[in-house]
């Protein structure tokens, strides 16, 4: 076995030159607010503008084919960028894009070769930024019982319905989303995957108030919005995968989203938290108690396993080896260790962690961010019940055939 | 053995569960708890009127002087909004501290205004480097003549922005050990700033040379730490009680979205998974209701409740975060969106978890009691 | 509310003439053996013996009726006797009876006026043991799944089939049992409780090798059997509350064993070994170590909410309150913390926990036991998972109409 | 990156797991156990015509000089038995600590028949006050001339009861501090007793008057523990391997028991309850799997692996009797009946929980690891 991501000769000039392209690259002034609720207009576009000049070199969707605009990087070298962009403080992309993340691969296994040549090179380009829309208010953990209805009336198709938990600050230019095409059609083959320019008419988005908007640290969504459609006209080309077809076509994106694609940049807050435990305030350390580096040790345990899984995943689905519940297992245990290690630094530290106060909250504020996300991140893409229900079915407990993985690629 | 409430303890149930029905809705809470505003003025008057402020204190100041469960039944009942603001900090721990450890002349001029919820007390007793114990105490005091000068920060400190007087614990800078005086909220020097976050009605206060008077000092210099233990013993399981309210309101909101939400074609709470999650959350609700009644009733008998007092505060600091999370399970989605009310229960069993002691200190005060080490 | 279990004047009389009785009545040389498999059959006799006085005074079932051989005695007052037969080690009965315990209550409710004379009376009084026969290989958690016969014949039921983690060492004089009488009936409307004589011909009973055979301390059952029946003639006259009613009847001493009627003796075993812990031996303690400490403190909380449900639910089996998931919520309690308890004890005494060595073995091997027997436990009188169910429905999740706790007066 | 299994560790794999299969299958195993045969010779006949004994020893001492990640899975497929015996004590950790402290000549006598499985060693190192530091050695060796004189009592010695030799810690009288020697097990005045209970393999080593000659002492006088330290740290993760494999083996038991056994006219695995078992089940399975492999291949890799072997015992430990605890839940009474196989998983996961050091103690050796306290 082989666990390293230590770079070979190759691989750190490789980094070496990501981090001088981004040394060049990164626009001046750009934040890195704790909660991207906090991420102006302007920071927004800088962010844009990163993941243009990214997407110009092909790294902004670094496994993606050349041809559509991505850097085809082997898995080594993808890792790298992952974990330079990590380092100063952004993921990749450097905005919220879930969208372009679960809807590149979807269509690249999906669609035909019109839709991957209109769709997929704006996005890997960074020209556009893309939603995703799946719930429902009636729709949540049923993903399958979607309300939203599209009718196909000549060269387009009608979009009436809401959507809520979508997106982000600041709008997006497409979004890409489950709609019940056959309404008198049965359970999973009434449904299809439409993409939708945001700029028609009939849409309108409302932001929601939320405990958090979640989203990973650095490409935290700042809002979520429900988002109404009155008889909105999609191109009728605009649908991939055929029609009534998007129950299978789902299975791409939420295997990505269910970590089924594995990640290799961990979670930093802990590590930083440790440090700040460590460090002395007027001649006291947090880690000074017994207590609390005992909690402080299992925490460190808990996120190394969470690593573990991360890469486990990662090189799953990056080699051709089968996948069964892995995916589903990495985002369980990333939900319940994350609430786990939250409600854990609170007993560490105290009602500090409560606060994101200048002047006594931890981390300019990241650990209270954290006491809060920390509970949101319990249900999206999947509930923690949910992830049990692929689990089990993958792992085929009390049935003798096991439910199949997403196709990936 | 007679675990049911007593005919006063029904009546002040259905009162104080007919106020928070009525007067703190679901949405009038979300609406307060996005003002920041400390205290609700109507609300707070309302309150006073029913008597409430007075409870722990004897007739002869003013109150009612009723039995710590008859104020426990109180306080579960809002902590089932949860109702905000300094009921606890001021009716409660400060009387108590009052009672304990007040002269005469400041009981007879300063209890009946409590009572009255004209004077609300809050205790300002934690600093930056947190801890319910004497060595916690770093802020110091300057006696001059038979006033005090106060310079210092405390932090996490309840209800000071809604408080008229502060109790503050500091030490002698001649040694004196650790005293407690009053001090008026609005005094030359005072600065108290709201601690914005995952918290509700915590702030931090900074004293700069703020001048006390003598006769504002409470209980002996150097007999403020035991006093404020005694005066503390009996409000904690009435804290319990609070987060007990809490928890059942929890439940209870679970239980609901579990018949009324349906997935799959049926009611969510026919999957065991969610059935198990409320299962956690009652089982939670149940140990911290048991161990804080159980207490209370030590203290009313007056039994040595030592043990009881600190078994329930580090259960029920544990059991309302608990019951909060699993019904963030429960929920998914709807329970993150402020209005729905969910959140204000989170909130709170994260801001009350460490408050009169966390769990950790708690179980280690138990451990000289079951004799694990020499007392 | 009053928790108050200390005696009043008269159930301090009541306790004392208690003590003396036991001083005089007790027979000598009765062991107390940690694993009640050690129990000799000679110990066993000198058991009857004890509960065969206790039973001439009413004290064996203190609750039953006297005209029943019970002694009819107030809540306190039984608890006194509950609580002085612990102080010297045993349970009530002094011997295992479930059959007794369960039955007795069961008949009370459901038995016409000939069965209460003829079965109850040689109960209360001790003169015979009873074992409740419930589970089959294929009927655990599905009760009403059993497969165990028993046909009309003229005057009797012809009971074929087999039952198994049945009763204890050294026999007993009469069983009871669910057994289908209607194998053509609908579920749970198919099936009658039947009360057995052991020596009837056609029964074989043998016994079962288990990591422990479960019971609680002073009853252990000792071993637990296989019954297999053979075309076995009960009296029909034997069959308790009518003709495929026997799902009815069964709510009352399934409510019994799942905890409906509480308790009031408490877990010895955690304060003893409490009491083991800060022993010294050669000059050192378990408990000196912090982190013993820390987990000898949740492990006594663990044990006092067990003990706070368990009283709850005692006061509530003995008034008028209405009762719902309590009993559920305590077995399920006891259940689990018993595991996490025995875990603890692992971990904070370390192996020494795992041995009854008579030289190493703490607490006369009652802990090694324990270690045991906590696994055992999870699942006699209904899984952890079927005290869930019960909890569910009862609380009324996801459901308007709740179920409603089995009869137990 | 490439966290799959060599071509050499899949032909271990497949003949290790052909061994079990054939050689150990569950009423085996049981047959075992109740005989309380420390050891069944025609089993450890086998395992050393396989060539096992020897996978950790050079070639030049008879051995095949594998890597770690080899030895560990061998010892996967044998914890999927779990198959009792020596092995760990013998061919992992005695060969190590040999290789480690042993003297050339030490060595060349003993390795060899250890590689064979005619010499079958033993470590007594923990005592009455159990524990796995140097202060738990407390039993001491009078030096006369160039022998030794042992007295005393070894507690909770893993595997004694088949081993031909012991190796030994204990106390210089003189004060050189803590020793390691070689003791022939059937020497006068060595009493060996196994412990009943709850346990496989663990014994009582009394030792009265044992003479022990200068030529069986390993190592220097006081330079024992460290050299201990550097042999056991190699050997932790291949335990923790044996436990992945007590993992694997109760998870698939009760995935397959899930799909076989109907309650309520259906298989009980589709009841999400018990579908949660086996979902803990496997995260406790992966959790030990992964840690323990990352930490072979630091050390074959001979990169720094004291926190990741720290780590991995600390997670195996927890995760093979968590994982042991669901299964039991999934069984219900089946699990209790021993003939069934579970128990022995079950016991074997409280038996090894504190060997070569409990999470607690390896948990506290990572604090200065993680800088949380001075190194």
């Amino acid at each position: 076995m082989d666990f390293a991501i230590e770079d070979s000769a190759e691989q750190s000039a490789f980094r070496q030159e990501v981090k001088d392209w981004l040394a060049e690259n990164v626009p001046d002034g750009m934040e890195r607010p704790v909660d991207a609720i906090d991420l102006s207009f302007e920071q927004y576009q800088l962010r844009r503008e990163l993941g243009r000049r990214l997407g110009k070199q092909g790294w902004l969707y670094p496994n993606m084919p050349t041809e559509y605009g991505g850097g085809d990087l082997p898995v080594e070298k993808s890792a790298i960028l992952y974990d330079e962009m990590a380092n100063i403080g952004f993921a990749l992309p450097p905005y919220y894009d879930a969208g372009g993340r679960m809807a590149a691969p979807t269509i690249l296994v999906w669609g035909n070769d019109e839709h991957k040549q209109r769709f997929l090179p704006p996005i890997c380009r960074g020209e556009v930024r893309t939603w995703q829309l799946l719930s429902e208010p009636s729709a949540g953990s049923d993903l399958a019982g979607v309300k939203t209805t599209a009718i196909r009336d000549g060269d387009a198709y009608v979009v009436n319905g809401q959507k809520v938990f979508v997106g982000s600050s600041h709008g997006a230019d497409f979004s890409w989303t489950i709609v019940v095409t056959d309404p008198d059609g049965k359970r999973h083959e009434n449904v299809s995957w439409l993409m939708i320019p945001m700029d028609l008419p009939g849409i309108s988005v409302v932001p929601m108030d939320l405990l958090t908007a979640g989203g990973e640290g650095g490409s935290g969504c700042g809002v979520k919005n429900s988002v109404f459609f009155d008889d909105v006209r999609v191109p009728a080309e605009n649908l991939v995968g055929g029609e009534n077809n998007g129950w299978k076509v789902a299975t791409t994106h939420l295997e990505v989203e269910h970590g089924g694609a594995g990640r290799l940049a961990d979670r930093r807050i802990v590590y930083e938290f440790m440090d700040y435990c460590c460090e002395k305030r007027n001649g006291h350390a947090i880690a000074d108690d017994t207590a609390a580096r005992e909690e402080l040790v299992e925490m460190y345990i808990e996120a190394e396993i969470t690593r573990l899984f991360a890469m486990r995943n990662y090189w799953l689905a990056h080699t051709d080896n089968p996948r069964s519940y892995e995916g589903a297992q990495y985002s369980l245990r990333r939900k319940l260790s994350g609430l786990d290690m939250a409600k854990k630094m609170l007993r560490i530290a105290g009602p500090v962690v409560l606060t994101h106060d200048e002047e006594w909250g931890p981390l300019r504020g990241a650990v209270e961010y954290f006491q809060r996300d920390a509970i949101t991140a319990l249900h999206p893409g999947a509930t923690t019940d949910i992830q049990r229900v692929i689990m089990s079915r993958r792992i085929g407990i009390g049935r003798g055939e096991r439910e199949k993985a997403g196709k990936l690629r | 053995m007679d675990l049911s409430l007593s005919e006063t303890q029904q009546l002040i149930q259905e009162s104080a569960r007919d106020f928070v029905r009525n007067d703190c809705s679901k949405d009038k809470l979300a609406e307060f708890d996005k003002q920041q505003a400390p205290v609700n003025a109507d609300l707070w008057r309302k309150m006073a009127q029913l008597g409430w402020m007075g409870m722990v204190i004897p007739e002869e100041y003013g109150g009612t002087g009723n039995t710590m469960t008859d104020v426990a039944v109180l306080f579960e009942e809002l902590g089932r909004g949860p109702v905000p603001g300094p009921m606890l900090s001021s009716a409660v721990l400060g009387a108590s501290i009052l009672l304990e450890a007040g002269s005469a002349e400041q009981k007879k001029s300063w209890l009946p205004e409590v009572a009255a919820g004209e004077r609300i007390l809050a205790l300002a007793v934690t600093e930056a480097q947190y801890g319910w114990s004497p060595g916690h105490i770093q802020m110091t005091a300057r006696k001059q003549g038979g006033d005090y000068t106060l310079t210092g920060t405390k932090l996490f400190v309840q209800d000071a922005a809604s408080a008229t007087d502060l109790l503050v614990l500091v030490r002698a800078e001649d040694g004196d050990g650790i005293l407690m005086l009053r001090v008026d909220a609005k005094s030359a020097g005072v600065s108290i700033r709201p601690l914005d976050g995952f918290l509700t009605g915590v702030t931090e206060v900074k004293f700069e040379d703020v001048r006390v008077g003598g006769d504002d000092l409470i209980g002996e210099a150097g007999g403020a730490w035991p006093a404020l233990g005694r005066a503390v013993q009996p409000a904690i399981p009435i804290l319990c009680a609070y987060k007990v309210g809490g928890c059942q309101a929890v439940f209870e909101m679970s239980v609901e979205y579990s018949r009324e939400r349906t997935q799959f074609g049926q009611p969510i709470g026919r999957f065991q998974r969610v059935q198990d999650h409320i299962v956690h959350i009652v089982n939670n609700l149940d140990a911290a209701r048991w161990t804080a009644y159980e207490a209370l009733w030590k203290l009313d008998s007056s039994r040595d409740a030592a043990s009881s007092v600190h078994m329930a505060k580090a259960v029920a600091s544990e059991s309302y975060m608990t019951a909060c999370d699993y019904a963030h399970e429960v929920h998914a989605g709807i329970g993150v969106v402020r209005e729905y009310g969910l959140t204000l229960h989170t909130k709170m069993s994260r801001t009350l978890y460490h408050f009169l002691g966390a769990p950790k200190e708690h179980r280690k005060a138990l451990e000289p009691l079951l004799k694990l080490t020499p007392a």
